[in-house]
Parts: structure tokens; sequence; C-alpha cells
């Protein structure tokens, strides 16, 4: 039976946390299965929680967020009979499956949707901890909206140096108001739960968002531009169900193989017209023939675009 | 700064000093009359929780409101049971109840919503929506008051101008009333007011329920207001820089707005900026996030004019020993 | 204003006020057992008996402040319930209690009107309340500036606050306990005249007391109480001082001590010129200067409140001072690191404090602990340079105990668990058995019986005999005649003047203590 | 006359204070739709029925003697400090500077050295607020509050600017040298065949626990410091009488308190994370509280209760873990139990001391 661990930011952040769970949950429906999950609530359960399910039997045990990292390299080799998948991480050990994703990418093909729907030239980004990961949906992001509009401005805001940045919607509705003062008219929000409260005041305020990670254009239907797609859904529901026989080492997930996506659907509809769908469509497909590449922030710890 | 900026931090300051003047002003009451309230913090956490529920519930925000006041002064009721009726340590029921908000908040959001310790976003009209003042829109085009009036003044929700009426209220109640001058007696020296024949315990009830009136309101403003819902721990510590500026007004009505304000400016100069670069000296986001704390210690410190609380503050009324 | 009352009053003739069976208990205290009492209108009634015998309590249980276990009250003839004081003040019952009921930073009129306001709003109240001031100051000469803040005015003041917030509330009784305690002798001369104006104008007034001078000279009937009992009710045309006193402690008391005549020696203790001003900035002592030798007893006589509290202090190395102040010819520091009290034991001075409970023992430590309060740094009681050696101290205290007579003698009990008296000879205990060159003791009997009395006398005197200095603060001036070499009075933070116990009498002393020096005049 | 007999206070008091603490939670956990009997036998399955168990309730347990003891010693002093909390915090900073830039050859020396840095981290922490206790009269309580919330930005800023672990996506320090590491439960008692204690991260430092409890009581009860504390504790004024400086209890007191606190980073710091995370003390620094308002200030009730709370945080793990019960119950229960054995004790005193009066005025008559 697999198991699965949420981090700090909770199963239901409507964001990362919650396309991990959707994974599973589909895993469960297809194949009739249950599965452990468990929501963290502490940085000293991390090592607990691992043990635990591996102790108990679960196998493959999926865990959702890089700062497993650490525990994860501790408590792989004690346990080697069983399989970890960890995402957003690279763990180096022979029974731990990692996936990173091509983050980037999916942020350019927003970062140029919002600088099509944008009137006012200027876009806006919040992004939750300020860490490189971070920074490489931002750099994604700068790349693509300058790809359309070279003369566009973006304004970045980073919501905290602290996981408590991943869970602070109020912090976020308060920054993404500033952005609106300073002319943004499009906010892409990379901050977990504290996106969240980002989609709430561009909703409120007439604006247009991006979402994250899930598709979280439902969330304010009609205003949300659209999701850029990290199918932690599909890591995980592929996690599962290769179960014991779960492929290890890295696991790279990016546009080409489907790991990486922007969202469309009747909630956003209204907002992506014709023009604008070739445009990202073709780009889309440049990018996974590898025509187009798309500058990773983490390769090099520098962004060409500003 | 260019002076857009300047209006939407100050809008920003606004609302957030509004839950820091309600509970400020709330710890006022309840310190006047003698008991110490560092369960600030609980009872608004707990008024946000089930203000945010029951307004998702029921999809009415008022009922909502009236939800998240009567669990704060439930809340209330047991700092008064501990420390007016069984003379127990105010301080230790203060953390107590910061304790038991904590917990039981999540437990019962898990409990009723299994969204891990929090409610589902609330829309429409389970939320306080910003109120338009009459004529914001047209007189906008007015230099300088125009954007001011449009958008420093209106704008804001229901909470936000209960919060800043309530402080010429709570002055008016304090220094004008037969009530005021009783609660201020019976938190400078209980015995003068039981020996005129009035109630001591009466009196300290009623100013913790007052308290937990105005942290039910507070709460309710972070939950459904400020927030679209509650998260766990979503009052992060403001309960106790209300208490600081409770401390940094010297107990006093108008001086709590000021406070309250200049913490609240202190909160949107964090929010907005990680930051703040003068020059080659930087000054780091953590510090502005810890200026209210300091500040407060330099005050208590008495480096800038003593706060003298209220004599009977934190003592049981005791007659018999 | 209260014309009409008071006629209507007269003519019944009923007692004002009549308690019956009042018992109260505050928890294993007895502190007031079946005490019946009446008092007829228009009369003054005073109230004696030790500390601790129940008088203040009796008197709160008429206020309404604490409630009885059993009893009746019955005011003019109505038996009526009185829970709480706004029921008092409705019976026409004001108080002015031992320690006065103010807040402190409210104005005058804002405490005169607490708990008795008009309405809703304070305006109409604050308004009325000024007006009747003015008329109640030409009725009573009772003078007070309305605006002024309680905080900044003295103490005689504040009693006349207290007052006229009972008379801005119509009472028709007044209690008055111990009210002459804080006043100077003027202003309680002062306050004798107010209570005979009031008298006259038919108010029933009780007025507690310890000064039998006081009952005898303002009082119609008196009544003593002793541990909680009411001993006899008399009219004061009908008895005398010493059979109040009698009345008093239960049996005949011994105004003198035995005692050999003092042979004084050597010059132990010096102060010159000690000046102390305390935390609100009043000056306590005006430049203190005397002398105590060897072998004699300086007792210091004075009301309460004119410095002598600070001058124990000062020498106990409580509080700090400026002057000169030296033991055998050294002087000691009065400020800084070295002018505590462990200094000061560390020089020979033992310090028997006038409040046991709050400072010369933890009521909460066991007495084999309090027995080396203060000393606990004495090498004699540590075992090693770490840790003190708690069974050896216990059995040390053990054997203190037993010479003193501490009843029981078990080092164990806590301090709370003595009574006064056992607990003030655990005091004496701990610093007689020192040895010191100099002892400090402040009102040494205070609410202790006659016979621990005696006792504690017999060890004061024993000391002094020893060849040791003693300086002795008390209130009582029985007790400063009888344990005195010399006599020095106090007042107003100076020395009066200093006399000898067999060429003065108490009119003298009293004279002095009131600031008025007879030889002068 | 004492009120009630001493066992009566020690031991009577906070066992019903505690079982009315464990009804209302039993009710919570019956409110929330769970089966409270299960529940507990879970906490008991999960926490004492394995020795991994077992060496998390022991983890956890030292924390709590540690942070209990520091709050119980102000006590003594009348002193409240609800600054543990920042105390630890700062504590695990003195611990991971002394652990990243000292080479330790060996562990035994390592946490000698480390024990003193978080100590006096911890003890510097205390200071401020007991010096403006002792000399303005600012209420400890609350500098000790605000310095809770200053020492968080100021251990936030140094993770996240200074000291972070190079290309490290966390706030946290890098891992401490191998040779600091100390020896788990795991180290110290598997035997060749079997493996106890596996994986939990109860170390050396709970033996360090036990010393400082030990090392508490005969502070408070055989030295003359501690006499002074006590002293001073009752009553100041007659502590001014026996010339014991109100200010140096003060501060001395707050430094030791402040000390205690700090060690508990040797335990968590040092001993499990072996590097300083962003929040190194969980709460434990207000679980100190309600753990030294249970074990009445004294050291071996200080034990007891820690161990009490380690099963509560280890119980209530394995809730979560098995159960829809959120973690956040045992901050239910643990706020519970601060209400009745600290605000609400007169609830129980009251009672049972007229209880106690009326049996002893009827075996006096
Ligand atoms: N509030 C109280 N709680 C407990 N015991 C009390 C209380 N007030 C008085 N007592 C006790 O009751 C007894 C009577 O006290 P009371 O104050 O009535 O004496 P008193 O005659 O007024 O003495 P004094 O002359 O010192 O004023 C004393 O033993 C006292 O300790
Ligand atoms: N305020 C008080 N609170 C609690 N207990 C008190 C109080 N006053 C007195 N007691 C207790 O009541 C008992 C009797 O005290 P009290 O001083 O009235 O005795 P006493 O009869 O006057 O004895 P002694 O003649 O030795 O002074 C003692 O055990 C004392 O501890
Ligand atoms: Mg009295
Ligand atoms: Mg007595």
């Amino acid at each position: 039976e697999p198991a699965l661990i949420f981090d700090l930011g909770g199963k239901f952040d409507k964001s990362f946390n919650e396309a991990a769970f959707g994974g599973a949950q589909r895993w469960a429906e297809e194949s009739g299965g249950a599965f452990r999950e468990i929501e963290l609530q502490s940085e000293a359960q991390r090592e607990q929680a691992l043990r635990r399910f591996a102790e108990a039997g679960s196998n493959p045990i999926v865990m959702t967020g890089f700062a497993f990292g650490n525990v994860l390299s501790e408590v792989a080799p004690d346990y080697p009979d069983t399989k970890f998948a960890i995402i957003d991480m690279v763990v180096d050990a022979p029974n731990v499956r990692s996936v990173v994703f091509n983050e980037h990418e999916g942020s350019y093909l927003v970062g140029m949707m919002a600088a099509m729907a944008s009137k006012s030239g200027t876009v806006g980004f919040i992004g939750g901890m300020d860490i490189p990961l971070i920074r490489k949906f931002a750099c994604g992001y700068v790349q693509g909206v300058k790809a359309v509009n070279p003369d566009a401005t973006v304004i970045q805001n980073m919501t905290g140096t602290t996981p408590a940045a991943w869970n602070d919607p109020v912090k976020g509705s308060e920054l993404t108001k500033a952005q609106i003062g300073q002319g943004a008219d499009v906010v892409y929000a990379a901050a977990g739960g504290t996106g969240v409260g980002v989609l709430q005041t561009t909703a409120d305020e007439g604006i247009l968002s991006i979402g994250v990670d899930s598709n979280q254009n439902y969330l304010h239907p009609g205003k949300v531009l659209t999701s850029m797609m990290k199918r932690v859904d599909n890591a995980v529901y592929e996690a599962m169900k290769s179960g014991t026989d779960l492929e290890t080492g890295i696991n790279v997930m990016g546009i080409a193989n489907g790991g990486i996506d922007y969202a469309l659907d009747e909630h956003n509809a209204a907002l992506v017209d014709e023009a604008m769908k070739a445009a990202v469509d073709a780009a889309k497909a440049k990018i996974a023939s590898g025509e187009l590449q798309v500058h990773d922030y983490m390769s090099d710890n520098s962004c060409p675009a500003e | 700064m260019d002076f857009t900026t300047l209006l939407l931090v100050l809008d920003s300051t606004v609302r957030l000093a509004t839950p820091l003047l309600l509970a400020c002003l709330a710890g006022l009451f309840s310190e006047r009359a003698g008991i110490f309230d560092i369960g600030l913090e609980g009872k608004m956490l707990m008024a946000a929780f089930f203000s945010a529920a029951v307004a998702y519930a029921t999809g009415n925000v008022w009922l909502g409101l009236l939800a998240g006041i009567a669990s704060s002064m439930a809340l209330s009721a047991i700092h008064g049971l501990a420390s007016i009726t069984f003379r127990g340590n105010q301080l230790i029921s203060g953390v107590a109840i910061n304790f038991l908000a904590a917990g039981v908040t999540v437990v019962v959001a898990q409990s009723w919503f299994r969204q891990g310790g929090r409610t589902p976003s609330l829309e429409g009209a389970s939320r306080f929506n910003p109120i338009e003042l009459p004529l914001a829109e047209s007189l906008s085009g007015v230099p300088l008051l125009g954007p001011i009036y449009h958008e420093l003044v209106s704008g804001h929700t229901v909470p936000v101008y209960a919060a800043f009426a309530a402080v010429p209220l709570t002055w008016w109640i304090l220094f004008r009333t037969r009530f005021g001058l009783r609660l201020r007696a019976v938190g400078e020296n209980p015995e003068s007011v039981d020996t005129a024949g009035v109630s001591v315990i009466g009196l300290r009830f009623a100013a913790v329920a007052i308290a937990g009136l105005l942290c039910g309101i507070a709460g309710a403003y972070l939950g459904t207001a400020l927030q679209a819902g509650f998260v766990k721990d979503m009052t992060a510590g403001r309960g106790f820089i209300a208490l600081a500026a409770l401390i940094f007004s010297k107990w006093r009505p108008w001086h709590a707005l000021y406070a309250t304000l200049l913490f609240g400016l202190l909160q949107a100069i964090a929010v907005r900026f990680q930051n703040i670069d003068l020059g080659g000296f930087v000054i780091p986001v953590q510090f502005m996030e810890a200026l209210p704390y300091i500040l407060t210690v330099v005050i208590l410190a008495g480096f800038v004019g003593k706060a003298i609380p209220p004599r009977a503050g934190g003592e049981p009324y005791v007659k018999e020993r | 204003m209260q014309g009409g009352r008071v006629t209507e009053r007269r003519a019944t003739a009923a007692p004002a006020i009549e308690l019956r069976g009042i018992s109260k208990a505050f928890g294993p205290v007895q502190a007031n057992k079946d005490i019946s009492i009446r008092v007829m209108p228009g009369t003054i009634h005073g109230i004696i008996g030790e500390n601790g015998a129940g008088k203040s309590t009796l008197m709160s249980i008429l206020y309404g402040f604490y409630k009885a276990d059993a009893g009746e009250i019955f005011i003019n003839g109505q038996k009526t319930q009185i829970p709480d004081s706004q029921a008092a003040i409705r019976a026409g019952i004001g108080m002015v209690f031992q320690h006065f009921k103010l807040v402190q930073n409210f104005t005058v009129l804002e405490n005169i009107i607490l708990g008795a306001e008009d309405g809703g709003l304070l305006k109409p109240s604050l308004a009325k309340a000024r007006k009747s001031l003015i008329a109640l100051e030409k009725e009573y000469g009772l003078k007070v500036d309305p605006d002024a803040l309680i905080e900044e005015i003295g103490v005689g003041k504040q009693q006349r606050v207290e007052i006229l917030k009972a008379l801005y509330r119509q009472a028709e009784i007044l209690i008055l306990d111990e009210p002459t305690g804080v006043l100077t002798p003027a202003e309680a001369d002062q306050l004798f005249r107010i209570l005979a104006r009031l008298k006259a104008e038919g108010k029933t007034i009780i007025l507690i007391t310890h000064k039998l001078r006081e009952i005898m000279e303002i009082t119609d009937t008196v009544s003593v109480m002793r541990r909680g009992e009411m001993t006899a009710t008399v009219k004061t045309s009908q008895t005398s001082p010493e059979e109040l006193a009698e009345l008093m402690v239960g049996r005949k008391v011994l105004l003198r001590v035995d005692k050999a005549p003092a042979k004084p020696g050597a010059e132990v203790l010096l102060v010159d010129d000690l000046r102390v001003t305390d935390e609100d900035g009043v000056e306590r002592l005006k430049g203190i200067s005397l002398k105590v030798r060897a072998g004699e007893i300086l007792g210091v006589a004075g009301v309460a409140g004119n410095g002598q509290s600070e001058l124990l202090e000062v020498l106990g190395g409580m509080r700090p001072a400026t002057g000169q102040v030296s033991i055998k010819g050294e002087s000691i520091d009065l400020t800084g690191k070295r002018s505590d009290g462990q200094s000061r034991r560390s020089r020979g001075i033992a310090h028997v404090p006038e409040d046991r409970q709050h400072e010369g023992l933890i009521m909460d430590f066991a007495a084999w602990e309090n027995l080396i309060f203060g000393y606990h740094h004495d090498p004699e009681y540590q075992a090693n340079r770490l840790l003190m050696d708690n069974s050896d101290v216990t059995q040390l205290a053990a054997r203190k105990m037993e010479r003193f007579d501490v009843r029981p003698p078990n080092p164990r009990l806590t301090a709370k668990s003595f009574s006064g008296g056992n607990q003030q000879k655990l005091v004496l205990a701990r610093e007689i058995e020192r040895n010191p060159d100099l002892l400090l003791v402040g009102q040494p009997t205070r609410g202790v019986d006659i016979g621990a009395i005696e006792f504690i006398h017999k060890q004061i005197i024993a000391l002094r005999d020893a060849g040791k200095a003693i300086l002795l603060v008390s209130v009582e001036l029985d007790e400063i005649m009888s344990l005195s070499d010399r006599i020095a009075v106090m007042f107003d933070g100076r020395i009066m003047g200093e006399r000898l116990p067999s060429q003065t009498d108490q009119t003298e002393l009293g004279l002095l203590m009131a600031g008025i020096d007879p030889d002068t005049d | 006359m004492e009120k009630m007999p001493k066992w009566a206070d020690a031991v009577l008091v906070p066992l019903l204070s505690l079982l009315m603490a464990a009804i209302l939670s039993a009710i919570v956990i019956f409110a929330i739709g769970e089966d409270p009997v299960a529940a507990f036998k879970l906490m008991v399955d999960g926490a004492l029925m394995r020795s991994a168990g077992w060496g998390y309730t022991l983890y956890y347990a030292t924390n709590f003697i540690f942070t209990g003891l520091a709050v119980s010693v102000a006590f003594h002093a009348r002193l409240f400090n609800i600054g543990g909390e920042g105390q630890a915090m700062l504590g695990g900073l003195g611990v991971a500077l002394v652990c990243l830039y000292i080479p330790w050859p060996h562990w035994t020396l390592a946490i000698i050295g480390a024990s003193i840095g978080g100590a006096i981290f911890g003890a510097a922490w205390a200071f401020a607020p007991a010096y403006l206790q002792a000399k303005r009269g600012s209420h400890v309580v609350i500098t000790t509050i605000m310095f809770n919330y200053i020492a968080y930005s100021v251990l936030n800023y140094l993770l996240v600017n200074v000291l972070i672990a190079k290309g490290s996506m966390d706030p946290a320090t890098p891992k401490f040298p191998e040779a600091t590491h100390l020896p788990t439960f795991r180290d110290m008692f598997s035997t060749a065949d079997t493996i106890l204690f596996r994986g939990s991260p109860a170390n050396v430092s709970f033996f360090l626990a036990l010393f400082a409890c030990v090392f508490v009581w005969l502070l408070i009860w055989r030295t003359r410091l501690g006499y002074e504390i006590r002293a001073f504790g009752h009553s100041d004024t007659a502590a001014n009488y026996a010339g014991i400086s109100a200010v140096r209890i003060t501060i001395v007191t707050m430094l030791i308190s402040g000390a205690l606190a700090g060690l508990m980073a040797v335990n968590t710091t040092q001993g499990e994370a072996e590097r300083l995370i962003l929040n190194p003390t969980e709460g434990a620094g207000f679980i100190g509280i309600a753990v030294a308002l249970m074990g009445r200030n004294h050291p071996v009730g200080v034990f007891i209760a820690a161990l009490l709370f380690g099963f509560l945080y280890q119980g209530g793990a394995e809730l979560a873990l098995w159960t829809n019960i959120p973690r956040e119950l045992i901050v239910v229960i643990q706020a519970l139990v601060i209400l009745f054995t600290g605000a609400l004790d007169n609830m129980v005193r009251m009672p049972l001391e007229r209880l106690f009066l009326a049996f002893r005025r009827k075996e006096a008559r």
C-alpha cells in the first residue's frame, strides 16, 4: 500500500499539495486501492512520518516538496527494500525516484499569455519563499513576457524568506494590491497557499491572475487567465501505479513529456482568444522539440531577462 | 516613494491596523478594569475561525460575525471564570486561552471541513465587501484630496469603519460615563468600588465581555474581510502586537489608535518591501517585522516615558484570605 | 438637607444600630464570635481592643463589606439585611476604613461620586457633587480642593475625602476605623471637633481606636473586644482607662516591668544628621541624631508615621539614607552595595522588624528556614562551600525554639501555622540568639497576647543586662515607659526631645509626640 | 494552621486538575466524532509499546524537562518567564555556532562546548527582560513575549542571510561535522542482534536533562542562592529586610532560567537535527509552562510532567498519522492542563480546602 506525505502547506493548498492528492486519488479510484497519507505539521515530523510509513510497510512512499531532501537522504538507506519518490528535489540513493519539473518552460508559456492579455504593458509575479526554485519560475515567466512584448515591465515580489511564505494569504493579497497600484493587470502567483490570497485579490480588483501547479482556473472563473500546470498529479499517479516496481533515479518532467502545461478549460475559455492560443501552442511545440530553449535559472543561478 | 505608492501603503496600513486596533481596544477595556489579557491572540483566532465557518455555512457574513463574537466571548467567559471568580493567575489563564484557541480551531476545522484545518474560501455575501463611500468615484479627480478620499478613506469594509468609530466611543465610555468611571476605578482600586456598593465582579466581567466582543469583531474581520476564510494560526501574533500597542499607548484610547496605525504601517512596509535599501545601508525585512516588539520593549524600559499600568492590574480581588 | 430624618428618628428612640449574635470566621480564624451590641442615636460609641481582636471585621460586616456567618442587624429598630455596601449606604451607614478606599489617580470629586452617580453620564453628577461639597465645607469646615488628585494630597485630606464621601451619601451613621492613627495631633483635634458637630446634628458615630485618651475624651459609651468577642459595653463616664485596659487584655496589666537600673557602657550606635527621602519625594527623616550605649535601651516614641519606621529601616539596611551612622566607632555605609541587611548583620546589628509577617518572616518557609533568615550566609550553616547544612540547621532551630518557648516547638512547621505571638518569638529567637552588639526592635508586642508580651519584654531586658545596646521603637507608650532607659520622641521626622522615664509622664510625652515642646512653650 | 496537608497540595490537587483536563479532552475527541478510548490506545501503542515510540517520547520529554525547569526556576522567584521559546531559539544559535566553528575532536567534548554555548546564548537572551524587570520594573511577562518574537526575527535573519548552507533552499545551517553528532539511544542501547530505538531521535541529551533536574533540585533546596530565590519569590519585602538584593536575584534567576531553556537546543539542534533549522523549538518553550505548573515547580514533578507531555506529543503524532484527529489535539490538551493546573487551580483547591477544614473541625470536636 503506497503512502503520500504532504509538506507543511497542507493537503488543500489548492496548489502543489492538492495536485499530489489529486493524483493519488485518481490512482485509488482506478485501482481500487487505498493509500496512507499525512499532512506534516512540524519539521520534526518529517523523519518520523517517513520512518513510520516505511516500518508499517508502505511502498512506495511519495513526498511532496524539496524540504524532504535532507531527511530522505538519511532515511532511505535504512530501508533499502522500500521505494521512495520525492518531488521537486534530487536525492541520490538507489531506492529513490527524484521527480523534478521544468517549471521555467511552463512559466514561459504563461508569461507569453500574460503579456498578450495585458493592456497596461505591466504584469506581476508573486513568488512564495525566495529560493532558487521560485526564481526559476520567475525567470521563465519574464522570458515569456519579453518574448511577446520586449518593452513590458514585470514587477516581481517574493512573499518571504521562510517556509511561512508558502502560507500567508494576507501578504499575498497585500502584495497584489501593491502591484496593481504600480499598474500590473496580470499577476502570476507561484506561492503555494499564499497564491489563494493573490487570486482572490485580483478577482476582487477586476484584473487577471495566473494560477500555478494545479489547474486553478476554477477558483475564480473568468478571472484566472490560465494556470501553469505542473503535473504533480501525474507524477504521484505514476509513482503509485508502478508500486514496488517504481523506477528510481532522476525523472525530469517538462513540456515534452506532458509534465508541464498550461491550463485551458471552460473557466478561462473566454479569456484566451485564438491568436493567443495559437502563439502559445506554437511556442509549446518549439520547446517540446528543443527548438526553443528557455533558460533555467537553477542551471547557473542567474537570469538573462529582468 | 511617489504619491500613489504612499497612498497604497497607507491604505494597506489602515487594513492591517484594523485588527490590531480592535484587539488593542479590547485589551484596553479589560486591563483598565484590572484584568490583564494576554489572550487577545486566542480570542481573535477563535473568532476568525467561527466567523468564517458560520459565514461559509450560512452564506451570511453577519451571522458569521455573530458566531465569531460569541466564540470570542466564550473564551472571555473562561478568562473571567479563572481570573475573576476563581482568582487564578491572569497571565496563565491568558496563555491557556491562546493555546486553547490554537488547538480548537484546527481540530474543529478539520472535523468540519476536512481541509487540513482551514475553512473553504468565502465568496459574495459570506464576506465583508468594500463599501464605496458616497461620491468617492466622482471626487477621485480632485487633486490630492480626491485620491486620498477615494483610495484611503473610501473602499474599506464595515469592520474597518467600526474599528475607527470604536476609538472615540471607547474614550467617551471610559471618561464620560458612569460605567467608565467605575470601570477605571475597579482597575485602580477595586476596594473603592466594592465599598461604594458596586459589584467588582460584575464590572470586571462586563469589561472582559467587552474585550471578548471587540476581539470577536477583530477575528471576524481577519476571517471574512481581510481574508476569504480561515487558515490555521491566521492571527500570526497580531494579538501580541495589539498588546504591545496597548502598552505603547499607555492604556489610552486615542493613543491606541496612533500606536496601532504605526504598527500597521510597519507591517504594510514589511509586506511590500523585503529589504529596504537606504543608500547602501539595508534594513532587513526581519527588522521591520520585529520593530513593534522592539519599540514596545523600549517603551517598557521607560526610556520614552514610563508606561504605568492600572494599579490593580493582574491582581485578583481577594477580600477574605 | 437631612433635617427631616433626624427628628423622625429621635422620636422613635430605638437604637440606631443593634447587632445580635454576629459571628464571622476567616478560614480557621474566628474573627468575631457571637457579638451583640447596641448604639443609641446621636451618640458617639467607642470600640477598643487589641490588634486582631476583630473590630474592623465587625464594622466591615455592619457596612456590608464582609458577610457574617451568623447574626442579625437592626437599624433604627428595623431588621435590615446588609448583603453589600450598597445596602449599608441605603440604610444610612457610612464608613471610613482604617485603610482608605480611594482611587489614587482620580480627583476628589470623582472619588466622591463613585458609586453614587445620578445617572449614566458623569457631567451632571460631577456638577451636583461640586455644589454639595461647597455646602458640606461650610457646614462642617471640611475643606478640600475638589479637583485635586488623591495621590497629590496628604493622608489628613484623604481622610476628609472619605468622610465627605459618607456625608455626600447622606450617612446618618458614621463608622470611623482608627481614624487618628495617621493624623497629627492637630489634625486629630480638628477631626474630633467635626465629630462633635456631627453628633450635635443627631448623627450616630462609631469610633474604633486604640487610644484610651481619645475614648475618654469624646465617646459616650464604649465597647471592649477581645479575641473576637465583645467583653463589655460601659458608659464612658463610669469607667477609667485602667479598667478599660484590663478589659482589653483580659487581666490586670502590669504597667511596669521588673528591671534593674541600667549600667550604660560605651557608645555603640551613633547617628548623626540622618535624612531620608521616600519614593514619593517626601522627606521622612529630617536630620536625626541620637546615640545608644551598651547596656541601655533607648525607646523611640511617636505617633505612627512620624519617621520611626524609616529610622529602623535605615539602620536595619532596608533603605538608603544620607548622614552618618557608626557602630562602635566605625561608620557604616548608608547607600550602595554595602548598605543592605546582610552587611548590617555582619556589623553586629540585629533587627526585629515592625512587620513580622511581611518582613521578619517568610510565612511559607518552615520555622527552621526562618530561623536563619538573613544569616543564611553564615559559615555555621553551611555543609561545604556549595551546599547548606539543612539537617544541622533544623536541629539548631529546634533548640532555639525550645529556649524561646515557641509553641509548638516543631521546626518543620511553616511560619504561617504559628500564632502571632509565637511568630514574634521566632523572630526574636533568631535575632537575639545571634548575640548582636545592637538590637533594633520595632513594635515587639504588636498583636501579641499578654503572656507572650511579658516573655518578650524579659528577653529584651536580659539582652540589655548582657551589655548590649537596644533601640526600641513602639507606638505603645506603656511599653516605651516600662522598657526604656531613655526615651526619644519623634515628630515629623525629627527628634522632639529626650526624656528619662523617671522624670516624665504620658502627658509630657503626648505633647512631644504632638510636636509641642512643653519646656519651650 | 495550614488549610490542607502537604500531600494534598502536592499530589491531590494536580491529579484532580489533570483528571478534569483529561475528561474534557475526551469530550473534545468524542465531539469531533472519534472514539476517545481507541485514540488513547493508539497513543499508548505508538508512544510506549515500542522502543522507537519511547525514543520519541523521551526525546520530546528531554525538551520539556529543560523548558519546564526553566519556567519553574523563574517561578520560584515569582517571575513568569514565557520567554523560554525565544531563549531556546537563541540557545540553538549558540549550539550551532559552537558545533560549526569549533573543530571538535569528539562528541564528548562537543556536547560540553555546545551546552555552554546554548546556555550562554539562552541566558543572554533572558538578560534584557531580567534587567528591565529588576531595574525598571518592566513586567517580565510582556518583555519575554516581545523577546520571543524578536528572537524569531533574529534567527530568521541569520539563517536566511548569514548561516544558510550554500546552495540550499532551506533556511538552515549546513550539517554539523560528524564529530559533533551525539550518540542516539539506538547507538547506546541496541545489542548485536536487536536494534532498539530505531530511527528515534532520543539521544544522550536526555541524561543531560536528568542532570539538570538534579542540579535544579540542589540549587533551589540546598544552596544559599536557591534559598534566596525562594525567599524573594515568597516575599520581596522580607527579602529586602534580609538583605537579599532584588536586582541580583531577579537577574541571576532569569539567567539560570534562560540558560536552562537554551540547553534544550543541545537535544534538538545538536542531537536531533544536527543542523540549525528555522523553527528549532516547535513550541517546547511554551509547553514548559504547562510542565512547570503541573510539576508544581519541583524537579521531580517537572520530570514526571515532561514525560507525560512527551507521551502526549508522541502519541499525538501517532494519532495524526493513523487517524483523522489532527495533531493540534495535543495543543488543546496542553491548554486544558495549563488552564486547570494553573489558572483554575482554585476551582479544585477551594472545595478541597473546605473539605479538609470541615473534616478537621469535626476531628477537633
Ligand atoms: N480579610 C481577611 N481574611 C482573613 N483573615 C482576616 C481578614 N481580615 C481580618 N482577618 C483576621 O481576623 C482577625 C480579626 O481582624 P480585624 O482586622 O477585625 O482586627 P482588628 O481588631 O481590627 O485589629 P487592628 O487593631 O489590628 O485593626 C485577625 O486574626 C485577622 O488576621
Ligand atoms: N490573616 C490571616 N490569614 C490566615 N491565617 C491567619 C490570619 N491571621 C491569623 N491566622 C491564623 O490564625 C491562627 C490564630 O492567629 P492569631 O494571631 O489570631 O492567634 P492569637 O490567638 O492572637 O495567638 P497569639 O496570642 O500567639 O498572638 C494562627 O494559626 C494564624 O496562623
Ligand atoms: Mg482593624
Ligand atoms: Mg494575635
